[in-house]
């Protein structure tokens, strides 16, 4: 049994069916992409972990337990160990970046105030945001606010971090910032994440192993040299973003 | 077009039963986050001086203009009768029972509830709900919980202040439009108002506080949609904060007399 | 004579209160040629498209679309030119009210001067091209991110319009899907021989697109260049933004939010 | 200190600017409804309009205004059952400040509410979401297309509903009067004091709220700016701008009548 395991999961949305089956398997430590093009439910696939969503049929075990059929009550404790960068960032507007990654100090580990602020400022730095601390997410770039996002979602320390659609709508630089922070977390931190991404430099430059979703199940798990080399037409129609192939997009 | 009205008035009744449903859970979750008190203090402060200072400049102004109408409206009436001693009973008899407390009300609901669906159906629509899910933080508790509280304080002092105010607007109107002087008016309001008229307006704007803060998080944390959904919601709310607000008034009265 | 450009920006600057976003731009474009615009968050691509257009005015400088100079202009006296300009939006900004076939007629109808059947013929023959037959009575809140796509580039060129111009187009989509999106794009411009004006962050589809792309940082066209050659080009600071690499130049200023009041953005004035 | 005479002025500024942009609102609605339709607007907008405007609002008005109706009533009678137990002329002095102000008031209180947060929330969603720079690029002006039809629709509709709901709140306090202190009913509903003043009053003060509410909405609606919080931003100002209108005009429109009729209202 690996660290997170999917077995048979299906679920739909307004009678469309979205995951026919899927089947992946994590191991601990790892950076595991899953891809795939727009509206084939990558995102909805990690939301279904920290119980965001909630499958119609199949199994999600997480370090040796079942957690797709927790109540809302016991999650919390499942949602320290596996935090969740959004695509939007989620960043409260109301409040400046350091007390944004302040916040689950202050609710879970009842710091004083004091501590929770000197341990968001390390936080930031980790994230190379110290010196934008006191500033408001709306005065911030996207790709600012992505790092910020991160800082906040590594204040308790999770084990796992998942992020949906990192690098989506960043400019090329900010990108690989954002993708350099992803392999900092694996190897300094000992983070296993998993990343939702249709971004090519991003899954090349970053990913351990690839989960390629199609037609709602896993259609190919493979290293990223082995992805580039693979035989499959879908896979290299996919690799090479041609819009000519057997490969159907329902996002288009 | 007889069958539409009739189609519209079953389609707005489905409407009103699941979303008074709705609201009922969400009353239910609030008041179990209350026994034990376990909410952020610090949003309540926020929240508290953010609703205060938004809204007080708007109130005071409601209030005195609604002392003067009133005052305008009965005041003609006394008059004709010869009974100028009973000039302040009119005005500020209707002011601190019925038209101060609704008119303040009408007017929070319209400030600070419709802004506290706009901000939670902003939050909700841009993830930051999920965001909170996903820090293990219970969005009743941290967001919820403690708006409720600060509305219902809230438009209790409001109330009190609005209060005084319309009936130092009715004097005004009194003594400038109609020539009754202030002693006059200053009697006639401690001659016929009781303090439990004053309590039965508190007690009121109490419940008020209580409608308009769940009615306005309800539909700020059900919203659907991108901004048109945003504009949907803070519409459901106002129009909910009303009615609720007539209803209440209806069987605080009824029930009190 | 040389031939009067689509486009013609001259010195335009243009401030939101304390903040400016734009600072002396200059640009040019030929009619039938196609221009990438790229440069990181914020530096004013979107806003400088609404200025072309007389969305907004600028706060100096001289604007001429297709002709027209359309600074200082009344927003009757520009509805004319305008009607020869189609415009695909950054967030779609299809119409709720009405149906797919209602936002791709609701161009053709304010052009005037066209019987009906030759409308619905000229609407059913666009759905076609973007592969939307048979979704023609959806309402469009109920349609995917890639068909609202489509049906915006649908109304953007059902009325042959002289100049197009798209606002990143591709936006968050996968590398197929975005290829898909451009191959329509490239039917429609030799189809019409329409000019082009693009702005995009996905600077590698961009790229294969147009002809030329300029850089925009900082409020001024930093760097204009063909497309094909872009990742080469000699300022460092282009080079390290269009191959995305990490060390370089380039930083990254703080962005105060366009749309505080205290900037003393207008309402009502802009659509008078 | 410094700073907070600065944000006096700036607020000062701000509110200059904005009443001489609502007041820009108010002369290119009437120039469009002069333009009638080359503007751009679509036909049979006003009609829909109407029907929005009258079909959301309908049970929303009998429901409010009733219940006022009753509670006013009930008070009355309770306090003059305290005073001089004489309920000969509750009806007939409730029909006369119906008519005079209660039914337009109310009626355009609770439409500044409704209709006031549907304009600016729809106006507003259609700003943040680019779709008004949509209609400019296709030659329409966006005040025609959008507020005039509202603007027409509310004059209308705004008279309707005051009509319909000063006739709710009488029956309802007629029939409360009558249950709770067995007045009769042929006492009750007694017209002697209505004069043909009071009927203009009501049609001038529902002409009056009609008009401000669409045009202080729709100004509203068109100053939305970012993103979903710029639409709530919007619905919020309409709803106490309108709210607030409507009192302000009452005042005025009530102080007028009062000052020409030489206080015998």
């Amino acid at each position: 049994m690996s660290f997170i395991e999917y077995k048979g999961v299906h679920k739909a949305f307004a009678g469309k069916p979205v995951l026919r089956g899927m089947n992946l398997a994590i191991a601990k430590g790892e950076v595991m992409f899953i891809i795939g093009t727009s509206g084939v439910g990558k995102s909805v696939t990690i939301k279904h972990l920290i119980g965001l969503l909630r499958i119609d049929a199949g199994e999600i075990w997480f370090d040796g337990a079942r957690v797709d059929q927790l109540p809302e009550r016991k999650l919390a404790p499942l949602r320290r160990r596996i935090g969740m960068v959004f695509q939007s960032s989620t960043l409260f507007d109301s409040m400046t970046l350091v007390d944004n990654v302040a916040l689950p100090l202050r609710k879970h580990q009842s710091l004083k105030a004091r501590d929770a602020i000197a341990r968001a400022h390390e936080l930031l730095a980790q994230v190379y945001m110290a010196d934008y601390a006191d500033r408001f997410p709306a005065e911030l770039s996207d790709g600012m606010r992505k790092r910020a996002a991160i800082a906040r979602t590594l204040a308790l320390g999770p084990e796992v971090v998942l992020f949906d659609e990192p690098t989506t709508g960043l400019d090329p630089v900010s990108a690989r910032r954002i993708d350099r922070l992803i392999r900092e977390l694996a190897e300094k931190l000992g983070v296993t994440a998993v990343v939702v991404s249709h971004d090519p430099p991003s899954i090349f430059g970053t990913a351990d192993r690839v989960a390629f979703l199609y037609q709602g199940v896993v259609h190919t798990v493979a290293t990223p040299a082995e992805l580039r080399s693979s035989p499959d037409p879908i896979v290299q129609q996919f690799i090479q973003g041609r819009s000519a192939g057997p490969m159907e997009t329902p996002g288009f | 077009m007889f069958g539409d009205a009739i189609a519209s008035i079953g389609a707005s009744a489905r409407w009103i039963a699941q979303e008074v449903g709705g609201i009922l859970v969400l009353t239910g979750q609030v008041l179990r986050a209350l026994v034990p008190p376990k909410l952020d203090t610090r949003e309540l402060w926020k929240n508290l001086y953010k609703m205060g200072n938004k809204s007080v400049p708007i109130v005071v102004l409601t209030a005195f203009f609604a002392g003067g109408l009133m005052t305008l409206q009965t005041g003609p009436f006394v008059k004709k009768l010869g009974a100028t001693s009973l000039a302040g009973w009119g005005a500020g008899y209707a002011v601190l029972r019925e038209i101060g407390p609704i008119l303040i009300a009408l007017m929070f609901s319209g400030r600070v509830g419709a802004n506290n669906t706009a901000e939670l159906a902003t939050m909700t629509v841009t993830e930051q709900l999920d965001g909170l899910r996903a820090l293990a933080i219970d969005p009743v508790r941290f967001l919820i919980v403690p708006r409720v509280l600060a509305m219902m304080v809230m438009l209790v002092a409001l109330t009190v202040i609005g209060d005084l105010v319309a009936l130092l607007g009715a004097a005004i109107v009194g003594r400038y439009m109609l020539q009754i002087d202030w002693s006059t008016m200053y009697y006639s309001f401690a001659d016929n108002l009781k303090p439990y008229d004053f309590l039965h307006g508190i007690y009121k704007s109490f419940a008020f506080g209580g409608a308009i803060a769940v009615a306005s998080c309800y539909f700020g944390v059900t919203v659907r949609g991108g901004a048109v959904g945003v504009g949907r919601a803070v519409n459901a709310s106002v129009v909910a904060s009303a009615v609720s607000i007539m209803l209440l008034d209806f069987f605080i009265t009824y029930l009190s007399a | 004579m040389p031939v009067e450009p689509a486009v013609r920006v001259d010195n335009v600057a243009k401030r939101y209160g304390r903040r400016s976003v734009l600072d002396g731009i200059s640009l040019a474009v030929a009619p039938g040629t196609r221009l990438g615009l790229i440069g990181p968050a914020a530096s004013g691509k979107s806003v400088l498209l609404k200025l072309i257009c007389g969305l907004e005015q600028p706060t100096s400088g001289a604007i001429a679309l297709l002709g027209t100079d359309v600074v200082g202009k009344r927003e009757a006296e520009l509805g004319d030119v305008r009607k020869r300009v189609g415009m695909l939006f950054q967030n779609y900004a299809l119409f709720d009210f009405l149906t797919v076939a209602g936002n791709v007629r609701f161009p053709l109808e304010r052009r005037g001067g066209l019987e009906p059947q030759i409308i619905a013929e000229r609407v059913a023959n666009r759905l076609r091209a973007v592969g939307l037959a048979g979704s023609e009575d959806k309402l469009t809140g109920e349609l995917s991110g890639g068909m609202k796509k489509r049906v915006g580039i649908a109304r953007a060129t059902v009325a042959d319009a002289e100049l197009v111009i798209y606002d990143e187009p591709t936006a968050g989509l996968d590398p197929v899907t975005t290829q898909k999106i451009y191959d329509l794009l490239a039917a429609d411009q030799q189809r019409t021989g329409a000019t082009v004006v693009a702005v995009s962050s996905d600077v590698a589809a961009l790229a294969q697109f147009v002809d030329e792309i300029a850089f925009l940082y900082r409020g001024t066209i930093l760097y204009r260049g063909p497309a094909a050659t872009i990742a080469d080009a000699p300022d460092p600071l282009v080079r390290q933004f269009v191959r995305g690499e990490l060390e370089g130049p380039l930083d990254e200023p703080g962005v105060p939010r366009l749309g505080s009041a205290a900037e003393g953005q207008r309402g009502v004035e802009d659509v008078r | 200190m410094r700073a907070r005479i600065a944000d006096l002025g700036g607020g000062v500024l701000d509110a200059m600017r904005a009443a001489r942009e609502l007041w820009l609102t108010y002369v290119s609605t009437i120039a469009g409804i002069v333009r009638y339709r080359r503007g751009g607007r679509r036909k049979g907008e006003v009609a829909r309009q109407m029907y929005a405007i009258g079909n959301r609002s309908l049970v929303f008005i009998i429901v409010t205004l009733g219940f006022i109706g009753m509670v006013m009533t009930y008070e009355a009678c309770l306090q003059l059952s305290r005073v001089t137990g004489d309920y000969s002329q509750i009806g007939s002095q409730f029909i006369r400040l119906i008519v005079s102000d209660f039914g337009p008031t109310l009626t355009g209180l609770m439409l500044a509410t409704r209709v006031g947060a549907g304009i600016a929330a729809e106006i507003g969603s259609m700003k943040v979401t680019e779709q008004i720079d949509a209609l400019r690029m296709s030659g329409v002006l966006p005040i025609d297309y959008l507020i005039v039809p509202r603007f027409l629709a509310s004059l209308v509709m705004t008279l309707v509903l005051a009509v319909l709901g000063g006739t709710v709140m009488y029956l309802a306090g007629g029939l409360t009067a009558h249950y709770s202190f067995n007045v009769n009913t042929n006492i009750f509903f007694d017209f002697q004091f209505l004069r043909m003043r009071h009927v203009v009053l009501m049609i001038v003060k529902s002409l009056a709220y009609g008009a401000a509410i669409p045009i202080v909405a729709g100004f509203c609606g068109l100053r939305a700016r970012g993103s979903s919080e710029g639409v709530g931003w919007a619905t919020t100002a309409a709803v106490i701008g309108s709210s607030f209108a409507v009192i302000v005009l009452d005042f005025i429109i009530s102080a007028a009548a009062l000052f020409l009729t030489g206080g015998d209202l």
